[in-house]
């Protein structure tokens, strides 16, 4: 068990938490409860890295996924809300394999890799602080920060290219 | 950079891309002008084989090694040169493709109606490839001329071609491509190998032939090569392209594949199988030559059955071309018997006129009949006696009747075959008497009378062969004669090639493991793969 | 088991459960839901070996910032796609969406 | 070799010569119409007077043998030969022979083929023939006789089917070049083996290697053998002489040139020939006298029944080259040959005379519809009675005295049932020569009487030559052949077959008893032709109710062509079938094409998997990866 | 003038990305749109040529490079690393480079007309077109997973816009969301994989996994699973990108529903990224264990290889046939992949240049081909539309057919060295039973390959067919020049090519072996 009891006993619930909104999010009916379980899911994981030290991720990830991208999809839910399909309809037909070959993936990928041996892992946390982040950002990774602007602008340039209305012209 | 050094002129170069020029010059002028087009094809093929003859006049036929050598660094990065040059095998078959490379365009003047400029440019654009093959003395370069010969002969067979031309063109193209890219792995192999033990990459064929490759490789790529080849021949079980392709072709691509193409698989084994893999091909002589018995045989049985003309006729060239393989094998399994090399490489050049002619001939039938069904005709020699005697000179000569080419080839290779075995030369000389009777039946059937005492009379009138035609038909004609009858103009240049080749051969006889059995080393060496 | 394992056994679960819901569902959206769910599998795994490992000097951290801002661009072109399509045949269900295939 | 120059150009003249007339006459000879004989009658009369040159230097050197080799034929590796002539008194023999009957039958054909259609052609391939012919004779090693032989077969081939709008004609030349081809599959692999044993295939060479001992007994003995297929085939012995009665198609110049007294009898010469090597072996020898004197009698015995004047005319050429073959299987070797250079004039008399009667009854062949010509064609009718006496052996005709050399041969070999078959054969031939004269020449004409009305005598062209072979076919014997068994003929031919058969003739004796015997067969027979012909013309038919089998058998050739059609012919051509329906179109083919197909057949089967739905190819990514991992970890584990 | 190598080392990319900007403002006040494919295609051009410029510097041509920046020269002729270990500049990533350009150049002249004729907005086409081309630039300069991930993202989301950029057209658009969710997919496993690497090794950049992999191995701990895990999913990404079985189900879907300059686009040079960036990440930070990891590549070759010929077999529309082809392509591209971590050489990888330009000229060519006859007359991409081509349009039906013959691999043509280099490494590598695989399934490719050229020659057209006038050509834009000349320049461009290399083949041998001097062991 990672670092201490109390560490622990946070990180079993923080683990079920996530896992459980997790399986919310992908077996809930309802897909608003699904958006519900997923924003408490990114809530999760946000505790998460907040006990992994990493308080600056863990902020990002409530702004990002918490603020933006629930809200987005919740956008995106409500304007298809129209027509959610006959109650029948929430599973696809491969749902029986998909749960399987999900489980058995799961269980193969962790019991092989987890089975190994990687060398020394520390217990405490290594993980720099902000002002070393923010260091290596624009030293070090100055160019992967690049290349996200590009990124945004691109989804930007692309989301507005395909949800242009119809006849619509730039 | 050293351009030929002995005359001075790079004239297989020049006679390679005559042809070539030739297309230019029709793209350049003969767009629409059938005539232009048509005499410019003309004149390049001339060109070409006065070329090619006069090739053969410098050439010192009792000098070893290539000849007319040029070479020119072509792709450095791999040390792949252009290097042309010719031995005494090469020599004879560029000959023979120059030759029938005007011989085509003559019989072809008014052959085709549709895309006729297309026409010459693919035949010109065939003759290219084809000379290129035997001039190559960079294995690269030959295996390029090899593949690019391909194409044309696909788009002659599936553009001009009968009602089942592109199940033909097919057939014809996968077959071979199956073969040489499996011979282009082997030609990796083996190139690589001498890298990897000499430190020199080289494509250099001379070079390449003069190395001992191990035991693995050989087999392995010996057998790579020979599919590649045995098809082209084709040996029996892989011969069924070419009936289909014979059939559907235009005349001119059925007396090109027939005097040519196949000949490519024989010059191969020459070529490349045997110096390069002596172990490995001594080791095959008794499949190799089985299965051309089988196919001497075979060949000529099937052919007996055949209510189509041309089918009939590809289908002696596989009994026909049964001798070459036999031939070429027969010879390598003794010290010295080069009779039956020198017989296989005879019955390659006289096939190349006999059955170019007899698809000649069976061309002429058709323009005039409009059916190469056996049975529809009959009593022709009637109607048409200039066409019918030559139908029956060639006839004759394929059949081999002494003092024309066919018997001195057949009649060597056998021997050939008779001082490996003899029991293999007497089931082969069957197929002598085979020969005589499939196509003595078949000259019966269209030429003389079959149906009773009533002469059968066409129902349109015929014409007799014009002088464009005969043009066509009479140098074939004199050289059928000149083999036949004064074989030594063309054995002379075969001597000394042919000893290089069984020189390099000697050694493997003497070699314990060449008695094994071929397909348990065979099994050995593709284990070796893995 | 190390404590980097514990935390790596959620990320696969979680990986895992967001595989389903991408293999299974119909609804197009909960689709793009669930592969959030994988980027957080992910995120979770980085950030967790950056708080045990040795001589990471931050680099999962960073490298779980990127996955984060491209999972908001992802999310962003992925509705946009799922708008464009559901303009289309007015339809987010998936497996509807099969005109091309064979 | 000194003062062979003139020879030289002679051998060399006589192969070019009709060549050239060939050559000259297919390019030509359709231009000059009628008049397309002259080139290639000229070329062959000067051949036949060169190779009665030939035969005079032969006659001053008979201790000489000239070789003359033109230049290399093959030269490949080990294998040399080259092309090249020799004359020796056997070559000389034969030259007279085909020269004169030779010549003689182009004059007769001028006359006989007047009219035809393909009158240019016809010539054209009579000089070809002339040409192939002497090439065979001339040849000085066996594989040059091969191409001269084969030649004559193609001639044989091109005359028989001369007539090619008769299905009848072309099935015949057909199978005369087929028929012979299986005989030349043994000649081939007897040169193959003579060439394996001796390094060489000149008759000097081989012939030297042979009495050296080069060759063991064994291998002597394949060759001959193999040899006797070749000579078989064209000398129609049997099994291989189905094709002779059906050359017949043919017009009767042909039969009587080619299928008489030339190239029939080169089986003969090359056995003859290849004597040094026969010698050696005695189970050859028995081989060839038990095959000739089969072949003699089945023949007469087909003969008897026979009605069409040339095929009668044909088994009697059969049964004739049995008895030569008997004579070299007895090694009466001299006497083989002369009865070949004696029968060579007499059988072509014989054919050229029924060709002369042919013509007179206006195309009609079948001596049931003939008779009574005696008066109406009076040269014909007695150059006839002369060659038909020779043949049956009627002393003093040429015919008798070679005939009388063989049979008694055979007995003083000590093969005394040879020597009672031979006696029954030549019974039989009494019988059956007998019959043709006495059919045709006898008794009332049975012919339609618009037929009759036109019945003439043959012009000059025609009986000239009769007459000229006339002489030889009576006289030659007296001549050349007297006195028996040690006539001039005998020293004559000694250099060529050194171990000469030394039996002195006494007429008082055994040779003079043996003579007397098959005197009186021939006529007794002759006696038995006359009465059932002549006198009491309802007895053969009596006969032939009394023992329907003997004569049908007989009158279907002892049915060996229907047998022929059933066991090689049938089942070469049922198994061709079985290849190409079966094997070829379905086996080889069908794997071709069923490869193809499946590649096909895969391709569609898996399409599906490409379900378009997205969550499939989501699937088979993460079951893909799943797999990779679990297979991987596995392989790796282990 | 010395400026910090990190920048120098950025150029090109820095080029093209500022050209995709530029591009997009200059849309926003330019009416005349003509001028964008220009200032796209320049703006490539001139990435290509600075490019090549720094592969002058390094083999001497340093004329060349001054001219490019006015005197800026690298330290000297090593390799350049930047951002501490964030990228690293050589000839491995230059010639990728130039190859990506080039490709974008082709696919700019291919777009230009289709997308006047479809009416849509060229602006943001060429800019999303150049941002992906940069992020292929930055996947060939990462030597750090992070930056390789970032560009790798950079390069696949505009790619999914692009896919439905003709977004009224349901095929289009299904393509698009097929492409969107399964790349994504692949996108989390890839990312998943490279933390687990991370949290193998310790390190993110591709020296520090080497390191790291190293010590495990040095360390004798039983890490295998564990990497074997990481490791797998990282291919799994790869293989997705360049479709390989059993992760190529997307492909034909996409391709076939996709815009045919941006099938051709992302056939070409999607796949040559894939290929540039994961083999640099392979052999730069796993180069010592490829060999035995190249088994599992050999699992996914052969079934790429069987799979993608024997489904084109039975496609009848060309641009779903042209989908399995590349498929199978991808198959014996990866090939070179094995060969190269087998035989522990570099020639499977120059061999992968090599091939991936080829594939390019002969592809791009195809497609172009597609492109020409659709903007001529009404044309459905299937096989039967073709019956008659080369009667009704000789010149385009000769270059289908030398795109096709090259596709087969014969010679002289491109597609031929490709193979035969390929094949060349295979068996040097001593995997020939694997090259006969190879060659078996690209005879059966030679049946539909050829099945174009004869459905062209062999077969007449209908009545009528022909020479109808374009299907959508009313979109044209009214008073623009006609852009076809585009097409056809590209065509033409392709044709040349694939006949030139073909012919001398050298030249671009030489690069493709030059190009990994400085790779193995980097």
């Amino acid at each position: 068990m990672p670092g201490g009891d109390f560490h622990a006993l946070l990180f079993v619930i923080v683990a079920v938490w996530i896992l459980v909104c997790g399986l919310g999010v992908v077996l809930f009916r309802r897909i608003m409860y699904s958006a519900v379980a997923m924003v408490f899911c990114f809530l999760g994981v946000a505790f998460a890295y907040a006990l992994l030290a990493a308080p600056l991720v863990a902020v990002i990830q409530i702004l990002v996924y918490v603020g933006a991208i629930s809200v987005v999809i919740i956008f995106a839910i409500m304007l298809t809300e129209v027509q959610t399909g006959r109650l029948e309809l929430f599973f696809n037909r491969q749902t029986a394999v998909a749960a399987i070959t999900a489980l058995v993936g799961a269980a193969v990928l962790a019991v092989v890799s987890l089975s190994a041996d990687i060398g020394k892992v520390g217990d405490q946390s290594l993980t720099p602080g902000l002002r070393q982040l923010s260091r290596l950002i624009f030293d070090r990774y100055v160019f992967p920060f690049e290349l996200v602007s590009l990124v945004l602008v691109g989804a930007m340039v692309g989301a507005i290219v395909l949800a242009r209305r119809e006849g619509e012209r730039p | 950079m050293s351009w030929n050094d002995q005359i001075g002129f790079p004239v297989l170069s020049v006679i390679t891309f005559l042809p070539l020029a030739g297309v230019i010059a029709i793209l350049l002028f003969g767009r629409g002008r059938p005539q232009v087009y048509k005499v410019i094809a003309l004149v390049v093929t001339l060109a070409a084989f006065a070329l090619s003859v006069w090739m053969l006049v410098v050439f010192k036929v009792s000098q070893a090694g290539m000849q007319l050598a040029e070479s020119v660094s072509w792709i450095a990065p791999l040390n792949i040169r252009y290097g042309m040059g010719v031995d005494g095998i090469a020599a004879l078959l560029v000959f023979l493709t120059t030759l029938l490379g005007v011989v085509v365009i003559i019989a072809s003047w008014h052959y085709v109606k549709d895309r006729e400029m297309g026409f010459f440019i693919s035949l010109l654009l065939l003759e290219v490839g084809m000379v290129g093959v035997f001039c190559a003395t960079d294995l690269f370069l030959f295996y390029v001329f090899w593949e690019a010969m391909l194409i044309p002969m696909y788009f002659i067979i599936g553009i001009w071609g009968g009602p089942r031309r592109i199940y033909a063109a097919i057939k014809f193209f996968l077959f071979t491509l199956i073969g040489s890219l499996l011979m282009l792995l082997a030609i990796i192999a083996v190139v690589y190998y001498v890298k990897d033990h000499t430190g020199t990459l080289t494509f250099d064929i001379q070079s390449l032939s003069r190395v001992v490759y191990s035991y693995h490789l050989q087999y392995w790529a010996f057998l790579a090569f020979f599919v590649a080849f045995a098809i082209k021949v084709p040996m029996f079980p892989v011969h069924t392209w070419l009936p289909d392709a014979h059939v559907e072709a235009p005349t001119a691509g059925s007396v090109i594949l027939a005097g040519v193409l196949l000949k490519m698989g024989g010059y191969g084994m020459l070529r490349f199988c045997l110096p390069f893999f002596p172990d490995a091909a001594v080791a095959f002589v008794p499949w190799v030559v089985g299965l051309s018995v089988i196919a001497i045989i075979y060949g000529a049985l099937v052919a007996m059955m055949q209510k189509d003309l041309k089918k009939l006729v590809a289908y002696s060239s596989v009994s026909h071309m049964g001798f070459v393989t036999a031939g070429i094998f027969a010879g390598i399994a003794l010290v010295g018997n080069a009779a039956g090399v020198e017989g296989a490489i005879l019955v390659m050049l006289s096939h190349g006129f006999l059955t170019g002619a007899l698809f000649l001939m069976v061309g002429f039938l058709y323009e005039r009949t409009h059916t190469r069904e056996i049975a529809e005709m009959g009593t022709l020699g009637k109607p048409l006696p200039v066409l019918a005697g030559f139908f029956l000179f060639f006839s004759f000569g394929s059949l081999g009747l002494p003092g024309l080419s066919g018997f001195v080839g057949e009649f060597l290779s056998l021997y050939g075959v008779f001082e490996y075995s003899r029991w293999m030369a007497a089931v082969a000389a069957i197929g002598v008497i085979l020969a005589a009777a499939y196509l003595l039946w078949m000259f019966q059937r269209t030429m003389y009378n079959d149906r009773g005492d009533d002469e059968v009379k066409p129902s349109f009138p015929l014409k007799d062969l014009g002088a464009r035609e005969i043009a066509s038909l009479v140098p074939l004609v004199v050289f059928v004669i000149w083999l036949g009858v004064y074989p030594r103009t063309f054995l002379e240049f075969l001597h000394v090639p042919v000893q290089t080749i069984l020189d390099r051969v000697t050694p493997s006889l003497s070699d314990a493991s060449a008695g094994m059995g071929a397909l348990a080393q065979l099994v050995d060496s593709v284990r070796g793969l893995f | 088991m190390n404590a980097l394992f514990w935390w790596l056994l959620v990320a696969f679960l979680l990986f895992s459960i967001g595989a389903f819901g991408v293999l299974a569902r119909r609804n197009v959206i909960l689709v793009v839901m669930s592969l959030e769910l994988m980027l957080n599998a992910v995120n979770l795994a980085l950030v967790a070996t950056a708080n045990f490992r040795a001589g990471a000097e931050g680099a999962g951290v960073l490298f779980a910032l990127f996955i984060i801002v491209i999972a908001a661009a992802e999310v962003a072109i992925g509705l946009a796609i799922v708008i464009a399509n559901y303009r289309n045949r007015r339809t987010v269900q998936v497996d509807t969406y099969d005109e091309l295939k064979g | 070799m000194e003062g062979t120059a003139y020879l030289q150009i002679a051998v060399a003249l006589i192969t070019l010569l009709p060549l050239l007339g060939f050559i000259v006459t297919l390019l030509f000879g359709k231009r000059m119409g009628r008049q397309a004989h002259i080139f290639p009658v000229a070329m062959v009369t000067v051949t036949a007077a060169l190779s009665i040159y030939g035969f005079v230097w032969a006659f001053g050197h008979r201790d000489e043998t000239f070789v003359w080799n033109a230049f290399d034929w093959i030269t490949a590796g080990q294998f040399h030969v080259p092309w090249g002539y020799q004359v020796d008194t056997l070559t000389g023999i034969m030259l007279l022979v085909v020269g004169i009957i030779g010549c003689v039958v182009h004059y007769y054909s001028i006359g006989y083929m007047h009219g035809d259609e393909g009158y240019y052609r016809f010539f054209a391939y009579l000089n070809l023939f002339m040409f192939a012919m002497f090439v065979l004779i001339l040849a000085d090693s066996y594989l040059l006789l091969f191409l001269g032989w084969e030649g004559v077969g193609l001639c044989s081939y091109l005359l028989i089917a001369f007539w090619f709008r008769k299905k009848s004609a072309s099935q015949a030349g057909k199978k005369a070049f087929i028929v012979n081809r299986i005989g030349d599959f043994g000649f081939t692999l007897a040169m193959f083996l003579i060439f394996v044993v001796t390094g060489t295939l000149e008759f000097t060479g081989v012939f030297a290697a042979a009495e050296k001992g080069d060759i063991s007994a064994g291998i002597t003995t394949w060759i001959c053998l193999l040899l006797l297929t070749g000579a078989l085939g064209k000398s129609a012995q049997f099994p291989l002489h189905v094709w002779l009665p059906d050359a017949m198609e043919g017009p009767t110049p042909v039969s009587a040139l080619i299928h008489a007294a030339t190239m029939v009898n080169a089986g003969v010469y090359m056995v003859a020939r290849s004597y040094p090597l026969f010698v050696q072996s005695e189970t050859a020898m028995t081989v060839v006298m038990a095959v000739g004197i089969f072949t003699a009698i089945l023949a007469s015995y087909i003969a008897i029944t026979q009605n069409d004047i040339k095929k009668v005319i044909a088994y009697s050429t059969i049964s004739s080259l049995g008895f030569m073959f008997v004579a070299l299987g007895a090694g009466a070797w001299v006497a083989g040959i002369f009865y070949l250079f004696a029968h060579g004039f007499f059988k072509g008399l014989l054919f050229l005379c029924s060709g002369s009667v042919i013509h007179a009854m206006g195309g009609e062949q079948d001596m049931r519809k003939m008779g009574g010509l005696r008066t109406k064609i009076p040269v014909t009718f007695w150059t006839m009675l002369v060659g038909a006496l020779s043949m049956v052996g009627m002393i003093p005709f040429a015919g008798f005295w070679a005939k009388d050399e063989i049979v008694g041969a055979t007995f003083i070999a000590g093969e005394y049932v040879v020597w009672v078959v031979a006696m029954v054969t030549v019974l039989l031939t009494a019988i059956y020569m007998g019959r043709l004269i006495f059919m045709t020449f006898w008794g009332e004409t049975r012919a339609d009487a618009e037929v009759q009305a036109h019945i003439h005598e043959s012009p000059p062209s025609m009986t000239v030559p009769l007459v000229i072979l006339a002489v030889p076919a009576a006289l030659l014997g007296l001549v050349v052949g007297l006195p028996p068994e040690g006539g001039w003929i005998h020293g004559f031919l000694e250099p060529v077959f050194y171990h000469p058969h030394h039996a002195e003739f006494r007429l008082l004796g055994e040779g003079g008893a043996l003579m007397l015997a098959s005197l009186l067969t021939v006529i007794v027979g002759l006696l038995i032709a006359w009465w059932l012909y002549v006198r009491q013309t309802e007895v053969p038919a009596r006969i032939a109710d009394r023992v329907p089998w003997a004569y049908r058998a007989s009158l279907n050739k002892v049915y060996l062509d229907d047998i022929y059609a059933v066991v090689p012919v049938g089942a070469t051509l049922g198994f061709a079938q079985w290849l190409w329906d079966v094997v070829d179109v379905k086996v080889i083919d069908g794997v071709v094409n069923g490869v193809a197909w499946l590649w096909g057949r895969i391709g569609d089967g898996l399409r599906p998997i490409q379900t378009g739905r997205v969550q499939s190819y989501a699937l088979y990514m993460f079951g893909g990866m799943v797999v990779l991992v679990a297979v991987f970890a596995w392989v790796w584990g282990s | 003038m010395e400026l910090n190598n990190s920048v120098t080392v950025l150029l090109p990319g820095v080029v093209v990305a500022v050209s995709a900007v530029l591009v997009m403002v200059v849309d926003l006040f330019l009416r005349r749109k003509d001028v964008l494919a220009w200032l796209a295609a320049a703006g490539l051009l001139c990435g290509a040529a600075v490019a090549i410029g720094q592969w002058g510097e390094w083999t001497g041509g340093a004329a060349v490079w001054r001219v490019f920046t006015g005197g800026l020269t690298f330290g000297g002729r090593e390799a350049s690393a930047g951002f501490a270990g964030m990228i690293g500049h050589d000839h491995f990533a230059v010639y990728a480079v130039v190859l990506f350009c080039a490709i974008g150049v082709l696919a700019v002249m291919l777009s230009d007309e289709y997308l006047a004729r479809r009416g849509a907005a060229r602006g943001e086409f060429y800019g999303l077109l150049l941002l992906i081309v940069t992020g292929m630039i930055g996947m060939a300069i990462s030597t750090d997973v992070i930056a390789f991930f970032v560009s790798f993202e950079l390069m696949s989301l505009p790619t999914y816009v692009l896919a439905g950029y003709i977004w009224r057209d349901e095929r289009s658009s299904e393509a698009s969301l097929k492409y969107f969710v399964t790349g994504a997919f692949s996108s989390a496993i890839l990312a998943f994989g490279l933390a687990l690497l991370y949290a193998a090794t310790g390190a993110t950049s591709y020296a520090g996994i080497a390191a790291g992999l190293a010590r495990l191995q040095a360390g004798g701990l039983a890490a295998d699973g564990f990497l074997v895990v990481a490791f797998v999913l990282v291919v799994t990404g790869f293989a997705f990108k360049v479709s390989a079985v059993p992760f190529h189900s997307w492909a034909p879907d996409v391709y076939e529903g996709a815009p045919t300059p941006v099938t051709a686009f992302m056939a070409t040079a999607v796949k040559a990224a894939a290929f540039v960036g994961f083999a640099k990440l392979f052999f730069v930070a796993a180069g010592a264990q490829w060999a035995d990891w190249g088994h599992v590549m050999i699992v996914l070759a052969i079934l790429t290889m069987v799979v993608g010929n024997v489904l084109a077999l039975p496609q009848r529309n060309l641009k779903r046939m042209l989908a399995y082809s590349s498929i199978a392509h991808a198959g014996y591209l990866t090939l070179g992949l094995i060969a190269a971590g087998k035989s522990g050489d570099t020639v499977g990888v120059s061999a992968i240049l090599f091939y991936l330009a080829a594939y390019a000229l002969m592809n791009l060519g195809a497609f172009g081909v597609l492109i020409w006859i659709r903007a001529r007359r009404s044309y459905d991409y299937s096989l039967d539309g073709l019956a008659g081509l080369g009667r009704g349009m000789p010149g385009t039906a000769i270059l289908m057919a030398l795109f096709m013959v090259s596709l087969t691999g014969i010679p002289p043509t491109v597609g031929f060295w490709g193979k035969f280099y390929l094949f060349t490494a295979v068996i040097q590598a001593g995997l020939t039973w694997l090259a006969i695989v190879a060659v078996v399934m690209s005879a059966v490719s030679a049946y539909y390959y050829l099945r174009v050229v004869w459905y062209m020659y062999f077969r007449e057209a209908e009545e009528g067919a022909a020479a109808e006038a374009p299907a959508e050509g009313a979109a044209l834009e009214a008073g623009a020049p006609s852009p076809q000349a585009g097409v056809a320049g590209a065509v033409v461009i392709a044709g040349l090519g694939v006949l030139i290399v073909g012919l001398l083949p050298g030249p671009l041998l030489d690069a493709a072996k030059g190009a990994l001097r400085l790779l193995v062991g980097g």
